[in-house]
């Protein structure tokens, strides 16, 4: 097996050097009654031929972006990634690479996270950004935790119009805790009814996504003043950060903790991961952050040289009693990200927001005019919530099968959203793409 | 050859990302405006983000610069205890960004997602296989994630039984994710020492377990190297009191093919497929921490689960015992492709094959090594060994110095300082990706420290001499951090 | 940052492979032998080949440690004169890798190949437009071969009017493949000199152009990174005499968008399209060279050509005047994808800007250091510029010093000792790709490098200092040649 | 765009450091009798996505090997390529590098080079290799020149059994020269008549190619008998070297130059380009080979080094006097080779030949056993020829409709193999593969 290099006479040797006859007599410690009483029973091995030839069977049994027409997103966001965005993450010295423990020989990891964390502190209008989480996802469990340690408060309300997804994954974080999580209600209009923090007690934080699920962009400025009224910390989530390139940051309206998912950045789809859980906060807050944070520092020489720092947040050091139990982390989509980011730089990026911003409105006008209805008058971004007429479900199955997803259907997360549908237009869709999708929608 | 594997060599400085670039360069491929600008409103329009705009070139050697002050396992030898840092197939890369894999949306009907399903199905019956238990999920989205919901479902189970436990055993041996994880639940770890051996004994978990005791957690082979050998009698005390069994196999590397981990008494287990099962680590990331659970604590595994209804393969939410949703979507699923790429590229024999050599080269190693730095468990290990800088230290010489050292020559250095039970402890995990010409290359290094160490330790204490930097300050960091630029 | 670009920091030694690995190591995944042995006469059997047998890890290692003592355009400024070392463009080689392009067999029917041959249509014709030229074959696997090319083409073309023709005019500062295609094709280069602006004159010329000339070879801009200004006065001295006008293009990076080269009459031209299209060099190759000319020598050119028919693609050999075949299918083809993505992604109106900001580039950096470099021809220059030692040589220090000293400041030195009619040359090609911070990092290197040869002329002699080995002694190398271990 | 880094005001400063106004002042040397006098006229530019999509339909319009089940060879062999290759080449310290003219910053080139040479040398059983030539068919003109050059004599001989492509190289390299090109007939069992060549006069080399175009393995050893017997130079030329991995080395059987094709070791097939040009030859020869050499020496401290090395040979020295015209050669191609030998090591190779061996004979036997004859007698390595039945043409476009190739038909080159297929069968062909060739060939 060519990833095994040790021959049979290599073997040998080393067993004797060991001191022992077979490979069977290194494995005295190990007592009968924990072995397997049978082989294991796996497909044979396959060689790199066969396996890319099963491998490349799968992948064609799944519809991909490049082969359909899609306005799916919710979540999972069809940008395009640079060339050159790949080729970084294919450099072996980076992805072949662990967490950066022993920092003269992982500068180039460090600098690269470093540099992450500032670009995303600047984008999102925060102090500070930890090295990442895994999804925006934990992310938000984690704020909405690192929010009840600093407040030392027990409840957290977390918006209708989060991403259902991350709400469960709170709920699941939180459920053994005892910690109580509300559901913040709706207004008409698709954003969180703000009015609900009113008067709440024991409020550690409350956690509103700006653009929210179903795009709408979030009046997180009000928010803010709600939640500090009740002296907890606002924590703007988010699943869309390139609406930063556009919109007001979460930090310029006041938030305290902005988390969410930094997938757009650089990362393919990938049917829903790896991702990349973006964490920033207050500098007040550093050492109460979750995962792992590079500093700057110098050398014996006094060069200048990055280190992961403040450790006795984590869990290595302070075992039950970290930030969290995170250890691994998302590290090479951080770098995706950096990279992505410093392609685009901020010219870039405010001319790709204010794409996909024109984009959607344009979709927008053009359902409009053929007859459906626009769900909510919120602002959008990039994504906006269609309201179709009875019998479309037939239509969407239909267009489905010719390759277009036309938007993802409401009613499984949002009961009350029947004949709701989510939009996602990106600057992958042309004007004629979406001219395509209304006539197909129409047909 | 016997010359020494690390010199110096030209590398290139690089300032940080902000100190390049020009306004309005661009190293992006703008699409082209192809519909109407929008009325938006001002109130809502931020300013433009203060991020320095590069060309394609400046980026690619910004990057390439930074890449080349890294080390990685396709650079040379990575022997950090407990990561299992072993070959990542290049093959697997590729099958990874295949468009089908790479461009597929999570959210699509299950009909355009069967090749995605399938993969996730067939990769849970294989870690069920390899690990002896029941039932899989990869959800979680590494180790310390898979700690998670193993610690969730232990909560879920006892709470379903309509029993409320504040406790946890964890040996003082444990990765300190293991207590984080616990106490991320509510549990409170009771700590417990192992033996003179290195193992848990019996009597030691007897002695604290009891009814408000979740369970235990245990790492097997353990943070020494070590296999807990006593773990069927400890589960069985466990099981008495109603307690459950968590396995951290983060070490599964060693026991592939050999252990039956519910055989062993585990209940519930996490694997590292960014440690055995040959996916890179990424200079810290993505992972994958799959749990594995038992029939018993099936129906608490997290949603949405990949079931198999005919031929088909669905998404199911049908669990209402379930700990509930771990990650956004499905967990890594890019990782969870090159995991299954080594899985059917080894078959069984060769990944048991793996388990064996990875143990041979710790064994060869420890007893290569052991007459110059204290073993403190002279036994046969498993997958890796302990050693400490105890009779260095006479010489004012620390683990620290040791390590770093070899960098100059040009190892990376293992894991330092864990487990805490051994005070400055040097774990040495080869994998069994090494040849035995690495390996003793490895030996010939820190048996040559050690020489240095007597002859002349000075050089110790101001290593590593040939990196691009020198000993970075960490110290510093701490006291005033500086997070960004 | 005024900080030196260069600096050292860990590199790893690497042995030759054969002194690596150990009989039975596998790096291959060997496919299953499904059919049964045949016999064979044992007579044709040959030894197993004596080549190490390594692990796929070794390979791997080997190598990335290798690539790591190697500086690319990736890695930093390579302003090597003549080479046009410009950005490689990322996307370009994730296109050529496309399966439906690598993966395409050269001799299937053509309705399986309507993507290649479309492809290569109308790179043809895109180069064309390019140039000015009426016709392209992209035959030429390198730029040597497209000057062969366009010598056969000189030569069937006067041998198809029934002349004899012995002689070709070569100017000095012709490249040293122009000479050696040229006496391929049995002519005798008669040398020409420039003059003292370094561009050849019409008198010059016309001295040795005669009725046994069968043309002459000029290089525009010329490797002095001048604009031969008088080559239509020459163009039509040699056309007077029967004779035709060779363009050797590899310095088409100055001049995109601007000239004309039929106008300027070149009758036939090579393009290097790993010079100026972006292809990357490979370490040195692939290219691909290829030929253009104008509608009255299009007959010659290689087969098979690409036509189109209609709206079909197919190789045509039925040019009975064609010079033949050059290649053993098409030329490059992968080397023609990524010249074909650069074009595209380029358009017209932004190739003429590369031109123009390459020779911007090399304007600016010749004024900043003309002060300290001796500038043989002081004029505005195109896409290069030509230094020379002659203030250093004083100091004892050469050219040789200077851009060894160069690499320990960060840089690939710049072409040396070429041209030839320059003594102790340094061409320096910034290409349009590198950025004004770069060009100034590169001149306060050259500056420096100045300084130094005053004040410390030994650390020019020794260098390079940082590299990994220091400097190699090529005469011992040539004396007694080992060329294989 | 954003390969262009300029800013304007970066233009603007520049101008002024060099003293002029405008761009257009740079190019006051430039005639306007030698400008274009209107635009280029060139597709728009492209976006990096709007590239991709129309590359990859371009691509999708051709077949590829992953898309077909092809038996075509000559000259281009369908090979696995081990992802390590690839991974390798795409180091970008390897693939934007130039030539090593500067060996200091060169060594990975060099030593890789180095190392090329030493398992290609190895591998045909000669003393020296160059660093690569542009092809076989290339690589056989530079060595019938390279062998008159060193015979001082007018004429050599090639036999008709070697690829057509090289042949007709040959003659388009050799026409204007006025050396004369003979050519060797054939015997009837496919290889080479080779007592065409007694008695010949002034014969500088005979170019025999084995295995040559009909697969056929040639007498080698008779071959070089006979030419050196005539005073000239036996050049051995191949398409498939893999055969060496089984058959005996040219070198072993006399040859005095071996040059061929490479494309086998690693290289995708690329419609047919780049490929490898290998050129091998006798240590006494050196000093005539076209092309670059690596050649191993020691930096000043005395450490290991290589550079390149005989460069009076070249053209950048001895310009119309050198021993070939090449600058450029195909080096990353050299590259692929020695990785790809680096991971096949003796025993894979070995084992690889053999299994190309067996496959291409189980074919055999199973398209005789369905009727087909086997053209020629003499052993074959993994291609052979195949007399069809009348009408077999049907048959043939019949199947490639269903995307497999069976052979090549040979009576494009020969016109006297009329209904004679080339049919070419690698380790890449399962026996299942054979069964369903079989299957459609006969139904
Ligand atoms: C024994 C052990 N358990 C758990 C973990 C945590 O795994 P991860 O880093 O993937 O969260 C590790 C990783 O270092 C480990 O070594
Ligand atoms: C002016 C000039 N002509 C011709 C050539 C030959 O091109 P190639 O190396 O592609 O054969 C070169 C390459 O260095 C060159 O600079």
């Amino acid at each position: 097996m060519r990833y095994l290099p040790h021959t049979p006479e290599e073997i040998a040797s080393m067993l004797s050097g060991v001191g022992v006859e077979s490979l069977d007599d290194l494995f005295t410690t190990v007592p009968a009654d924990c072995r397997r009483n049978r082989d294991m029973n796996l497909p044979p091995a396959m060689t790199e031929w066969e396996l890319s030839r099963h491998a490349a069977g799968l992948a064609g049994a799944n519809a991909s972006a490049a082969g359909c027409l899609s306005f799916a997103g919710a979540g999972s966001y069809e940008h395009h990634v640079p060339a050159a965005v790949r080729a970084v993450l294919g450099r072996s010295e980076f992805y072949t690479a662990y967490t950066p423990y022993q920092p003269e020989m992982t500068q180039g990891t460090l600098q690269a996270v470093y540099e992450y964390q500032t670009l995303i502190s600047r984008l999102t209008g925060m102090d500070v950004a930890n090295a990442s989480l895994y999804d925006g996802a934990s992310s938000l469990a984690e704020a909405l935790i690192m929010a009840i340690r600093v407040t030392r408060r027990k409840r957290v309300a977390v918006s209708r119009a989060v991403h259902p997804f991350y709400r469960h994954v709170v709920r699941t974080y939180l459920r053994p805790t005892g910690y109580e999580v509300l559901e913040i209600p709706l207004l008409e209009d698709g954003t969180t009814d703000l009015s609900f923090l009113e008067g709440l007690e024991d409020l550690a934080a409350a956690a509103v996504q700006s653009p929210n699920v179903f795009g709408c962009v979030e009046d997180l400025e009000g928010a803010a003043d709600r939640v500090h009224d009740r002296g907890g910390l606002l924590t703007a989530s988010f699943s869309e950060p390139l609406a930063f390139g556009l919109l007001r940051s979460p930090g310029g309206l006041g938030a305290d903790i902005a988390c969410g998912e930094g997938q757009s950045f650089g990362m393919p789809q990938s049917f829903g991961g790896p991702l990349l859980g973006v964490f920033t906060t207050r500098e007040k807050y550093v050492r109460s952050v979750p995962g792992r944070l590079v500093g700057k520092t110098v050398d014996q020489e006094g060069e200048r040289g990055f280190v992961l720092t403040l450790a006795t947040r984590e869990q290595h050091i302070r075992r039950e009693k970290a930030t969290s139990n995170i250890c691994t982390n998302n590290s090479l989509c951080a770098l995706a990200a950096a990279v992505y980011l410093a392609c685009l730089g901020g010219t870039g990026l405010r001319k790709l927001a204010r794409l996909n911003y024109d984009k959607a409105e344009h979709l927008k006008g053009r359902l409009e005019e053929a007859g459906f209805k626009i769900a909510f008058d919120a602002p959008t971004f990039n994504e906006f919530v269609v309201r179709v007429p009875d019998g479309f479900k037939r239509t969407h199955d239909r267009l489905l099968k010719e390759g277009i997803v036309a938007g993802l259907e409401l009613s499984r997360w949002y009961p009350e959203l029947e004949d709701h549908y989510l939009f996602c237009v990106t600057e992958t869709k042309s004007a004629e793409d979406m001219d395509r999708l209304v006539r197909e929608m129409t047909s | 050859m016997s010359e020494i594997l690390g010199r110096t060599g030209l590398v290139l400085n690089e300032p940080l990302l902000w100190e390049k670039g020009a306004r309005g360069r661009q190293g992006f491929s703008l699409p082209p405006g192809d519909v109407e600008q929008a009325p938006i409103d001002d109130a809502l329009v931020g300013e433009e983000p203060d991020l320095p705009d590069l060309g394609e070139l400046d980026v690619v050697r910004h990057f390439t610069r930074l890449s080349q002050w890294n080390f990685g396992v396709d650079t040379g030898m990575y022997p950090l205890g407990s990561c299992t840092m072993k070959y990542n197939p290049k093959i697997n890369e590729d099958l990874a960004a295949l468009e089908g894999f790479a461009g597929a949306h999570p959210l699509l009907p299950e009909d355009l997602c069967q090749g995605s399903l399938r993969l996730i199905h067939e990769l849970q019956t294989f870690l069920a296989e390899i690990t002896g238990m029941d039932a899989v999920s990869l959800q979680p989205a590494a180790g310390a994630q898979g700690e998670l919901a193993g610690m969730l479902i232990i909560h879920a189970f006892h709470e379903n039984r309509g029993s409320r436990r504040t406790k946890i055993i964890v040996p003082d041996t444990a990765h300190g994710t293991n207590p984080a994880s616990a106490a991320l639940c509510g549990f409170r770890p009771v700590p417990v020492s192992s033996n003179d051996e290195g193992v848990l004994t019996a009597g030691a978990v007897a002695e604290v377990m009891d009814e408000e005791t979740a369970g235990v957690m245990i790492t097997n082979p353990n943070t020494l190297g070590l296999f807990e050998k006593h773990i069927r009698e400890i589960a069985g005390i466990v099981h008495d009191k109603g307690g459950v069994v968590y396995g951290d196999g983060a070490n599964m590397n060693a026991v592939m093919g050999i252990v039956d981990a519910a055989r062993a008494g585990v209940d519930v287990l996490h694997l590292n497929l960014h440690k055995t099962f040959s996916t890179p680590h990424g200079g810290g990331g993505p992972g994958s921490g799959p749990v594995c659970v038992t029939r018993e604590l099936e129906p608490f595994l997290p949603v949405p689960r990949v079931v198999k209804e005919g031929e088909r393969y669905v998404l199911s939410e049908d669990f209402p015992l379930s700990v509930g949703r771990l990650h956004a979507f499905y967990g890594s699923f890019g990782v969870m492709i090159k995991a299954y790429a080594y899985i059917l590229s080894m078959g069984a024999e060769n990944l048991e094959k793996a388990s064996r050599l990875a143990v041979l080269n710790a064994n060869y190693l420890k007893e290569r090594l052991k007459d110059v730095y204290e073993l403190p468990y002279d036994r046969p290990c498993m997958h890796e060994c302990v050693f400490t800088d105890k009779r260095q230290k006479g010489l004012k010489v620390t683990t620290l110095d040791i390590v770093k050292r070899l960098m100059d020559y040009g190892f990376h250095p293992p894991t330092v300082y864990f487990p805490l039970v051994v005070s400055g402890a040097i774990m040495v995990e080869p994998t069994e990706t090494e040849s035995l010409d690495e390996i003793e290359r490895f030996i010939e290094a820190m048996r040559s420290i050690a020489r240095e160490a007597g002859e002349n330790p000075e050089i110790l204490r101001a290593a590593p001499h040939k990196c691009r930097l020198r000993r970075l300050d960490e110290t510093a960091a701490a006291r005033r951090p500086c997070l960004k630029g």
